[in-house]
């Protein structure tokens, strides 16, 4: 081992194989003996190559160097800081040196993934680990900030995924407010008829969670209620919430159904029957909303829009109509925020050759749905749009907006499934013949393939190809009256014209058209598609770059109810953790300044958006409140005294590492 | 070769390179970015066509014997002779993959390859060329006649009506008009056929 | 390979985006000109102009500033400021007789792996374009040098 | 006044003449000053194009650099046929897209003495530029004599809405904009379903019995539909339907009658034209009934005067040359 260079601390090198991801590309020998001959003049004294530091025997690896050697900094060359850096920092602290004195080195990500040259790669590799050796000398010992964590909860939506979310927590003693912007919780769930693949009733197995959560103590439902600011920061986040006005009073309503009986004014319900059926304009979505409590749509309000009517007030046993209740907002303190918010359903009228919106008979998945409900527009009836007649063939059409270019590029993993489930619904109610148009039967989950196999047997017609249009225009006298669905049958390489009476097209799920808002909102950010993006994909689905806000559900990406519920349990997993530790750990990435070079000039103080920055005019100077700095440095670079500094991210380590990376050359 | 020889020959599946070559061959060849490797065999295509009914193979057949490396095949097929260019398939294509204008490349290839036999389809092309490169403008009278004359004789009797309607109406001229600066267009094209297009 | 002129480029990145569109990168397996080398910010608006400054008097031959979208920083408008920033930078080079175009800002996502690979590649056949970086009157005013130098 | 540079296309002066003197005809009602591109060359319909890139995009990108040159100010190519027009604009399109093609077809028209940078003039049909220019307001008012109670057909065909590089068109399968037009002029427009479906395109040259087909679903879907008449905005589609219809009768034993006419014409009747003006008595397929709705008789056709010499070049003798185009790539 080489002597240590006076006045720089003992640094050791660690450079990783990655069992092959990084050897393959870096040679991974070379740099090490490369560190130690070069950079011993920077204070390197030990460099190392181990086939997996991550394991237990790298990591022993570099506490026994620490503990031995006396290392002071520790540089460790393999994949990228997101994944282990609190690895290797642990590491280090288990041997008694100070975690922020261990950095990390990306060799993989930006170095042997992305480039194919080896000599090349070999050579940036030694550039970065140069830069990070000369950068972690100037690190200075941190300690990690501690703030108590508010034990209450923020629920956001109030689907499935929602609701397990919010009971979860609350059954574990701690207060949830669940917040929906709809009337009532219980999301697309609730407008389903049956659930693939055990066909149980969808309102069956969701009402009691629903009712669970409406009557549960450590719950407060806010309904008919969005968020509309949050300020703050993991364990103390303030939520501004609007609850809009209900015009009922909840208080004195009993929910006995005497004012929709009464309303005049029936309209099209867009929300919950998919377009399908009405409502009255005082309403309560379906029969077994939670709460009961119904709401006044104004825009469609006899009184609202005409100064007359009123006949809900009149009928009202309790008076609990209120025609002058206001928005009110509520200010809640949270430790924790679920976003439960789900998925918009594409717009099928886009995909023009299919005809929705042109030909009467062409339904979407979630008409059909209404459809099948017993509670539905029809009854549970299976009719045409004129509400008598019973098709005499079906064609069900998969992927309509999904896997497409033109449309949703992913894959929405639930319209196989619901495909299949209409085709047994049609057999079973009508008797028809089905036909499903699929371009791959994609049934990945348990008990799905079985359930594919059941409606092969039930003698639905399946034909792979993705259907090209749907038509009324006949070229045959049997294609007269008829829909005729046009397609390349793939497996035979013939183009077929199939007529039917009615199509359903088994539409994706899309982000919610306000996702972007909403993610801005919580500080998240979506993928490029527009769901909200996880911490990672494989390893931290439930967690977002902002600590303390986790996704669940159909936010994230299409997901079947197991899925999401899955999520929902899991992301109220992780906020009891928090909660029963009682306080967080913040990296301690801080600003501060120093007073005495401070020349009060001001020009920090409108810079931090979390008003961090204050200035105490009796004294002439700038104080940063370390509570509320987040640590992004824009004041750091901004003064022009250069008085205040940045912890973990100086402008000594910066320099450093900027002279470290260029020594080379 | 018969293309069960070819899989025969090369083995089954899709064999690397030489049966990407030709994927890659077409693709280069197509005006604008194919996107013909993305294809993912739905059909939408095939399905689309108006003319699929006439095709030996649908458009989504020939991708896949592309892929598989068929080539004297895909270039026997009267597939891209049979296209009408109607962009039906192109803008309903989830993968956007450029349709009509790899039919155009395939025509092109099969003319040099001198493969496809079974229809006159290649010379009305020619003698739309011959036109174009002699006069600067088509000429409907002499290329309905000329291509009638040649492969349809028997039918120029039934035709004349229309023909001749076609004349006395005052819609065809019976004589070609030719371009002003005949030269340099000439020169532009005979320019344009030594240059060979390369993938970028 | 003929003897091109091979740039060297440093980045600077935002903790919670474009650092982790390398990541993405990474993971995709992406491929991009190994003439970039990456430091890691908190966030673009932490960019000192003096980083720059001192990289581009180091040896480096341009940089590259990188941050979230408008409006998606992850501490709410701090890109703002680095944008800011960067065009009172592109001016101050220009005066100092540095081609401007040796610096670039450009934003993404950490979803956006790919648009950074192509980025990170066209800005270096950008730079290749513009040749080695040669500090002008360097020679003949080392006391100019001098003060690019302090300042950085 | 609303300038265009215009590009006519070779079909204009032969089988769409109707449309040309129609067009003449409402081109100052409308406010329009078209500037005939100088010299231009034929487009290369779906014959050329289907022969070498370079040669098919240099044949295609002369057009779009003489149009360049003329401009002078204006920024619009105009084409009144849907081949031309596609193909234009695949030009501009494809040099863009694939700057390997742009170059190379800029190498082959340097040696003539041209250049064009895709981008620098913008290229638009007829319809678009009367929908989106000049406006439905401008049409109705210009509008002397409705077209009460007559049925109309509007059929796009293919190469107009699609594939639509620059998203000009409502929609690629259902576009509105040519019934908003013949709404406009007070003709009974029918929702037709095969508005934008194939006429059969070059088939009923090189293999007329799939063209027939899709002939006689388009006639028949138009007379099951109750149409007196069918529009088009597109000269191969008005020659396939009206020329070849006689035809498509004798191969199926049917016995349509679905007259089909260029939209101009329409809306020269519409203007106050007199048929002979709106190019009428040029079809094949008789306008006789449809024009009796509107109260509106035929004129007869011109009679062709054999043996007078015109203006052109006599025909040449069929030569079966080998194409000469560079190779594709190796085999």
């Amino acid at each position: 081992m080489s002597e240590n260079t006076p006045n720089k601390p003992k640094i050791g090198v660690y450079t990783c194989h990655c069992g092959t991801n990084i050897s393959s590309m870096v040679d991974v020998e070379n740099v090490r003996d490369w560190a130690k001959e070069h950079l011993g003049s920077e204070g390197v004294i030990v460099s190392r190559d181990y086939k997996f530091m991550c394991s237990s025997l790298g990591q022993e690896l570099i506490e026994k160097d620490i503990k031995e050697l006396g290392l002071e900094r520790v540089v460790v060359a393999a994949c990228s800081p997101h994944l282990h850096e609190k690895t290797f920092r642990g590491a280090s602290e288990r041997a008694g040196l100070n975690p922020y004195l261990t950095e990390m080195v990306s060799i993989r990500e930006q170095v042997s993934w992305v480039h194919t040259d080896k000599v090349v790669a070999t050579a940036k590799a030694k550039s970065l680990i140069a830069g990070t050796v000369e950068r972690v000398a100037q690190n200075a010992p941190l300690e990690k900030l501690k703030v108590p964590i508010n034990a209450n909860t923020l629920v956001v939506g109030g689907g499935i995924s929602g609701i397990q979310a919010a009971l979860e927590v609350a059954n574990a003693g701690f207060h949830v407010y669940l917040v929906e912007r709809e009337p009532s919780i219980g999301g697309h769930m609730a407008q389903f008829d049956k659930t693939f693949p055990t066909l149980d009733c969808s309102a069956c197995i969701l009402t009691p969670r629903m009712v669970e959560a409406g009557s549960n103590p450590n719950i407060t439902l806010l309904t008919w209620s969005e968020v509309v600011s949050v300020t703050g920061f993991v364990g103390a986040f303030n939520v501004t919430i609007k609850k809009k006005a209900r015009f009922v009073n909840e208080e004195l309503c009993t929910g006995c159904g005497i004012c929709w009986e009464k309303c005049p004014k029936s309209v099209i319900d867009d929300v919950y029957e998919a377009g399908l059926g009405y409502r009255k304009a005082v309403y309560t979505p379906f029969a077994q909303a939670v709460p009961k409590y119904p709401v006044i749509d104004k825009p469609n309000c006899t009184f609202f829009q005409k100064g007359t009517c009123k006949a809900c007030e009149k009928f009202c046993p309790t008076n609990a109509i209120d025609f002058n209740q206001k928005d009110e907002y509520l200010n809640v303190e949270v430790g924790n925020v679920i976003l439960a918010t789900g998925y918009d359903l594409f717009d099928a009228g886009r995909v023009t050759n299919y005809g929705y919106g042109r030909l009467p008979n062409v339904f979407t998945s979630m008409e059909f749905e209404r459809m099948c409900n017993a509670s539905g527009p029809t009854g549970g009836e299976i009719t045409l749009r004129d509400g008598i007649t019973k098709p005499q063939t079906v064609g069900i059409i998969h992927c309509v907006g999904s896997r497409d270019k033109n449309y949703n590029n992913y894959c929405s993993t639930i319209c196989c499934m619901q495909s299949l489930k209409f085709a047994h619904l049609v057999k079973e109610r009508t008797g028809a013949d089905v036909y499903e148009f699929y371009i791959d039967m994609r049934t990945a989950a348990k008990s799905y393939d079985e359930f594919y196999q059941r409606v092969l047997d039930e003698g639905t017609l399946f034909v792979r190809g993705k259907v090209a249009e749907v038509t009324d225009a006949a070229r045959q006298p049997h294609e007269k009256g008829k829909l005729i669905v046009q397609v390349e049958d793939t497996l035979i390489g013939k183009q077929r014209r199939i007529p039917v009476d009615m199509v359903l097209l088994s539409i994706g799920m899309e982000p919610r058209a306000d996702a972007k808002e909403t993610g801005k909102l919580f500080g998240i950010s979506c993928s490029s598609d527009g769901w909200f993006m996880e911490r990672h994909p494989k390893l931290d689905p439930i967690s977002t770059m902002t600590e303390g806000i986790y996704i669940a559900g159909c936010a994230t990406g299409p997901k079947d109810i197991p899925g999401s519920v899955s999520q929902g349990a899991a992301a109220a997993a992780r906020v009891l953790d928090k909660i029963l530790q009682k306080e967080v750990e913040l990296e301690p990435i801080r600003a501060s300044v120093n007073e005495n070079k401070c020349s009060g000039c001001r020009i920090c103080n409108n810079l931090c958006p979390f008003s961090a920055i204050s200035f105490m005019p009796e004294l002439g100077i700038t104080r940063i409140n370390p509570a509320l700095c987040q640590g992004c440095g824009t004041c750091v670079a901004a003064c022009p005294a250069g008085a205040i500094s940045g912890t973990g991210f100086s402008n000594e380590q910066i320099f450093a590492q900027i002279d470290g990376i260029l020594m080379g050359i | 070769m018969s293309p069960t020889e070819v899989i025969e020959q090369k083995g089954a599946g899709l064999r690397k390179p030489e049966d990407l070559t030709l994927l890659h061959e077409v693709s280069v060849a197509t005006a604008g970015i194919s996107n013909l490797e993305m294809c993912i065999q739905c059909g939408s295509c095939g399905g689309s066509c108006p003319s699929a009914a006439d095709m030996d193979h649908t458009p989504r057949m020939i991708f896949a014997m592309l892929r598989a490396g068929m080539k004297d095949e895909v270039l026997r097929s009267n597939t891209p002779w049979v296209c009408v260019s109607c962009y039906h398939c192109v803008v309903r294509c989830p993968q956007k993959v450029h349709i009509p204008d790899v039919m155009y490349a395939l025509k092109g290839m099969a003319i040099d390859a001198k493969l496809y036999k079974d229809s006159n389809a290649p010379d009305f092309a020619q003698s739309f060329v011959d036109f174009v490169e002699n006069y600067g403008r088509s000429f409907e009278f002499g290329l309905a006649t000329r291509h009638y004359l040649k492969h349809y004789p028997l039918r120029l009797p039934g035709m004349t009506s229309m023909g001749f309607g076609m004349l006395t109406s005052n819609r065809m001229s019976i004589t070609p008009k030719r371009i002003k600066k005949m030269d340099q267009l000439k020169a532009i094209l005979d320019k344009a056929k030594t240059l060979e297009l390369t993938n970028e | 390979m003929s003897e091109q002129f091979e740039p060297v480029i440093v980045g600077f990145t935002c903790n919670w985006c474009s650092y982790r569109a390398a990541d993405t990168a990474g993971t995709a397996r992406v491929k991009y000109a190994p003439n970039v080398r990456l430091i890691r910010l908190m966030c673009s608006g932490r960019l000192d102009p003096t980083f720059v400054m001192k990289a581009l008097a180091g040896g480096a031959d341009g940089v590259l500033i990188t941050g979230c979208h408008p409006g998606d920083c992850h501490y709410i408008e701090q890109n703002y400021k680095a944008l800011r920033r960067f065009l009172l930078l592109r001016r101050t080079l220009a005066g100092l007789g540095v081609e401007p175009g040796r610096i670039k800002l450009i934003w993404a996502s950490a979803a956006e792996g790919l648009k950074l690979a192509h980025e990170i590649n066209q800005f270096v056949e950008e730079v290749r374009a513009l040749g080695p970086l040669n500090w002008p009157k360097w020679n003949d005013q080392p006391a100019e040098i001098d003060a690019v130098k302090e300042v950085a | 006044m609303s300038n265009y540079i215009f590009y006519p296309g070779c079909s204009m002066e032969g089988s769409a003449k109707a449309y040309y003197d129609s067009l003449n005809a409402i081109k100052g009602s409308l406010g329009m000053n078209l500037q005939e591109i100088d010299d231009w060359n034929c487009c290369g319909a779906t014959e050329y194009v289907g022969m070498n890139l370079v040669p098919a995009y240099s044949l295609i990108a002369r057009n779009l650099a003489l149009a360049a040159n003329q401009a002078k100010g204006i920024d619009t190519v105009m084409a009144p046929c849907s081949a031309c027009y596609l193909n234009l604009e695949k030009a501009d399109y494809y040099m863009a897209e694939r700057p390997t093609l742009g170059e190379k077809v800029n190498e082959a028209l340097a040696a003539g003495g041209l250049h064009y940078d895709p981008g620098s003039i913008q290229i638009r049909h007829l319809l678009d530029v009367i929908i989106n220019d000049i406006g439905l307001e401008t049409v109705k008012s210009k509008v002397t004599n409705p077209l009460k109670g007559l049925r109309v057909a509007p059929y796009l065909g293919c190469m107009v809405p699609r594939p639509d590089y620059q998203h000009r068109w409502s929609d690629f399968e259902h576009p509105s904009e040519l019934d908003d037009v013949l709404k406009a002029l007070g003709a009974e427009v029918i929702d037709f379903p095969l508005k934008t479906n194939c006429c059969g395109g070059h088939m009923t040259q090189i293999g007329p019995e799939t063209a027939y087909e899709l002939i006689r679903r388009l006639v028949s879907s138009a007379e099951e539909n109750k149409a007196d008449i069918m529009v088009t905005v597109c000269p191969m589609c008005q020659m396939n339907l009206d020329a070849y219809q006689a035809e498509t009768n004798r191969y199926f034993g049917t016995n349509f009658h679905m007259p089909i006419v260029f939209f101009t014409q329409l809306m020269a009747l519409a203007f106050g034209k007199t048929p002979k003006e709106a190019g009428f008595g040029m079809e094949l397929t008789s306008t006789k009934d449809a024009l009796a709705q509107i109260g509106k008789d035929v004129p007869a056709p011109a009679a062709v005067k054999p043996g007078k010499k015109r203006e052109g070049l006599p025909m040449p003798a069929p030569r079966l040359r080998k194409y000469a185009g560079g190779k594709v790539t190796s085999e």
